[in-house]
């Protein structure tokens, strides 16, 4: 089972199996936006309320693999009462955990100024790197909510 | 030869390679397939001894070199009983072969509200081509549907046909497993004055393969699927039909003139091979060829069947409803594909798990999204069966699977 | 590494064969290139340890085989100093590269009346497909002349951008050695709003390449010149130009999405990639990379100007006016190709005299029959050189060209 | 020099330095035809000159190596003055020649009923089916001498 649990930690599985702040919330006042990976054709929706630069709820939907909703999921929880600007350096922290190459995670794990850090129970994705093909899935809702970002922009 | 799996399974260097210490179960030959030493070794010696690039070089190098590339046409054309060896074009690809066809033959003869017949189970390579000719020349795509368990819904052919000026069709589907009825397709073609093309991408590499029984007029395959090398794939049409096309790509080797104002086309094939051939890549096809007429197309097929059975058979019996297998039951009228859907688990998710237990299966639309559409999924899980497999890699498959839903049960 | 051909000479195993007991003199690498043991082996691993269908597969084998192929990218778009490996696409030859250049980008920029400026040494690869532009679409095919050495005249060259389009020239001539000014070209391409594209089919294997330093727009290449397989070829073009360009060939891979209406294209590098890419030819082109970035292109390129050099000298003391060869005698400008015509010997029977002796050289118009014509001749017999050459082959072939005299002369 | 002997008979090098029979004829009442060998870009012209069903002249002319044009000189040496049967007949046996695997070859070339049987001179050119890229050389003008007929048919 050759770093099968490194993929599927528990709180993954948990989260997969009881997703939190799954559906969708009222636009306007909220902002939507779908993501979609090619490779598997798996979609997700996200949307977000912001007030006074504070993103005040966050709703997922669609349809996915366990690794994509769990990650929106663990997304949702992590990021709803957060100013956008924070937000944005937990996506950017979220990202370059995802770009980790294999080899450098397992020396790098222990250092305290290592992308990972603050990143919470969010670390437990880590082990996606090793799964080159996975990291699609776990930043699709993460690219979606930075869509999102982009409608509340352009408004 | 007679025909004995575990024997030769060894012919097959990847097959004992071990993943964990486990052995690895190769199911997914619709993609890929595996290939015989014999195979790597013709590729190897090809480089070693006689690499050189062919036509025109006047030494021995080089004819031995063009000797090697045209006697492994020679060996492609009986291997579908054509007898004209010069109907046989190299390309990169089956992808490659069908744009062939849509860009030469199809440029010169299709227009506006012409149609182009399809099924609904087509692979991309079938479709987007056609798609590309409704934008450049507002050619019509029209769809075969499909019957509940996968077979080409044909009651509406008439209709159908009407207005057809190519049927295209694959010759075995890469998802259902479906071998549709081509032979009476083609010939409904042309009762309407209509051309017939095979993309044989799943045909040729699992049964013997008769041109004269098939009847269509193209037909489109790939190296890689069938023992042999990546890089390498096959357009054979009816040399009437060669001939009057227009040249595809435009450089070396399918010239007869070039001057300042134009050219003139060499004749078939080198017309349709512009370019260094994939010189390699056609003799090591030319060896897979040699190494599936020495297991013989008929054990192949009769094997694959037996197999396909107890596939069938084994997964309905331990799953029963928690396991759907897509497409027809009939192992007369399927190949060996066996698309499922597995309780509610993500096809990626299946996939992943039975990878940990050595198990090489594709998750995903297998390059026919509007197929998954009609069958309403995203994606499905693919096991795919070839020479090489056996009684046992079915069962690890369905012990992985076993092991997955224990995995993600709550 | 230190260069030093002897060691360098065994790496490539084809070298070492006889030829009815005398060694093989390998002097036609101008038409494909022999391989190091090195490539060899890595191909032959690729497909004994981790063959798999690449993308989209969710198992380790598909991941590893989507690695290799991906790692491949990488390095070819390291060894022509590209920034964005994504502006590496992969092809099956050189010959593809333009017609995929040619199709999508000619076809939707280039109208009627428009030009497209060639030189007149140019291969048949880049003068066909503007041909074939010229008869689809009536654009006009204009050619840079040639001074008496073989170098561009490019006295007018302000009348000859006049209305042009896109300057597609070779960076390297396979039949004159020719290497052209690239650099004033693109710019003064740019200057009136055209684009430049660069065979460069003889020029990467032979000298280091850096794109910003030749400053054209798109960079044409292939595999089995420069010690990788057959059945590769490269095209890279600037981002912006790629992702502003229609798909090429349809079918899987190149597509974000199908549906039974249309289809929407992937993004690039793989929207340029349509169905099973030559995996096993990618992987070993990497490995080809390595291998001549391991010797160093300065090497390389020192090596074959100090070689070069010394057969123009060995050639023109012991032949005289029986020896003619065209093309440039500065090795500033001109690469390793000497293109020949001895006495009145025909090419043919020079060649076939020179094979009885071990010596390999081509024999005809070597795809550039404007060329021969302007050169007044039908053929001519080239020796091409490559890293793996040394002057004791440059002496083989001047004594087997003495030999042929001798046999001829009545 | 494996073979070479084999290639460039004596009888070959003869008429590759002395050809036979070049030059033109007058059209009408001569026929001719232009042959061309897209690998190596050599042309050869044929003129006939038919009378009463009989070759009563031929000349050829055009650029290309040894081969092609010590087979074009002696072709026209066998054919004069024969019928068009037997030059068809000639050609025939000629091009089965041509076409026989050298394996066979070696084999073979004792029996009488042969095809090289009654080829006389034309026999030295055997040597040339060991040379695959050669054979289009030695055929060019046995090729051309056909499109005369041919032209001379649609007269
Ligand atoms: C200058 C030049 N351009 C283009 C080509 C075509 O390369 P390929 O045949 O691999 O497509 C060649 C070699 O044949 C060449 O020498
Ligand atoms: C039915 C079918 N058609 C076409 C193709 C395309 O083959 P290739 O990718 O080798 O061009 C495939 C395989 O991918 C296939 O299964």
């Amino acid at each position: 089972m050759s770093g099968l649990e490194d993929l599927y930690r528990e709180i993954i599985l948990d989260h997969y199996r009881n997703p939190r702040n799954q559906g969708e919330l009222e636009t306007p006042p909220a902002v939507m936006a779908e993501g979609f990976n090619p490779l598997c054709g798996d979609e997700v929706t996200v949307h977000i309320h912001v007030e006074d630069g504070v993103i005040v709820d966050m709703k997922f939907g669609g349809h996915g693999c366990s690794i994509s909703l769990a990650s929106a999921s663990m997304m949702t929880t992590v990021t709803t009462g957060k100013s956008l600007s924070e937000a944005k350096d937990i996506i950017y922290s979220f990202k370059q955990m995802m770009s980790i190459h294999e080899g450098r995670l397992e020396e790098g794990s222990e250092e305290t100024d290592s992308p990972m850090a603050g990143l919470g129970d969010l670390q437990a994705l880590q082990g996606v790197v090793k799964f080159p093909v996975r990291i699609k899935c776990a930043t699709l809702g993460w690219n979606t909510l930075e869509q999102c970002f982009e409608e509340l922009a352009s408004q | 030869m007679s025909f004995n799996v575990s024997v030769l399974k060894k012919d097959f260097p990847l097959l004992s390679r071990e993943e964990n210490g486990e052995p690895l179960i190769y199911l997914d030959s619709a993609a890929t397939s595996q290939k015989p030493q014999k195979v790597l070794d013709v590729i190897d010696s090809y480089y070693r001894e006689i690499n050189a690039n062919v036509h025109r070089g006047a030494y021995r190098l080089a004819e031995q070199a063009t000797t090697a590339m045209e006697e492994a046409r020679e060996k492609v054309s009986s291997f579908i009983k054509s007898d004209r060896s010069e109907e046989i074009i190299f390309t990169k690809n089956a992808t490659e072969s069908m744009n062939l066809v849509a860009r030469s033959w199809g440029e010169s003869n299709l227009n506006e509200g012409d149609v182009v017949l399809v099924s609904s189970l087509e692979h991309h390579a079938n479709i987007v081509p056609w798609h590309q000719l409704a934008e450049s020349r507002g050619i019509e795509v029209r769809w075969i549907p499909l019957t509940e368990s996968g077979l080409f819904d044909l009651t509406d052919l008439d209709r159908l046909l009407d207005g057809v000026k190519l049927v295209a069709v694959s010759g075995a589907s890469n998802v259902l497993g479906t071998v549709p009825p081509v032979r009476m397709l083609a010939d409904a073609a042309h009762n309407v004055g209509a051309l017939c093309l095979v993309d044989a991408s799943q045909y040729v590499p699992h049964r013997p393969t008769d041109l004269a029984e098939l009847g269509c007029d193209f037909l489109a395959f790939t190296g890689h699927k069938m023992c042999g090398p990546t890089g390498i794939g096959v357009l054979w049409g009816r040399s009437e039909l060669l001939e009057s096309m227009p040249a595809f790509l435009g450089g070396g080797e399918m010239i007869l003139d070039v001057t300042k104002e134009g050219f003139t086309t060499n004749t078939i094939p080198w017309k349709f091979e512009a370019g260094t051939p994939p010189i390699a890549e056609i003799v090591g096809l030319g060896a897979a060829v040699d190494y599936l007429e020495s297991v013989g197309m008929e054990n192949v097929l009769d094997h694959e069947k037996t197999l396909t059975s107890y596939a069938l058979q084994t997964l309905s019996d331990r799953f029963g409803n928690d396991l759907i297998i897509h497409g027809p039951n009939d192992v007369s009228v399927r190949g060996g594909v066996l698309s499922m859907c597995y309780q509610d688990v993500h096809p990626h998710d299946v996939s992943q798990i039975l990878d940990s237990h050595g198990v090489c299966v594709r998750a995903g639309h297998h390059c026919a999204k509007p197929l998954m559409k009609l069958l309403d999924v995203n994606a499905t899980v693919r096991a795919s069966l070839y020479l090489y497999n056996d009684e046992s890699d079915v069962d690890a498959l369905a012990d992985a699977l076993e092991a997955t839903g224990q995995f993600f049960s709550p």
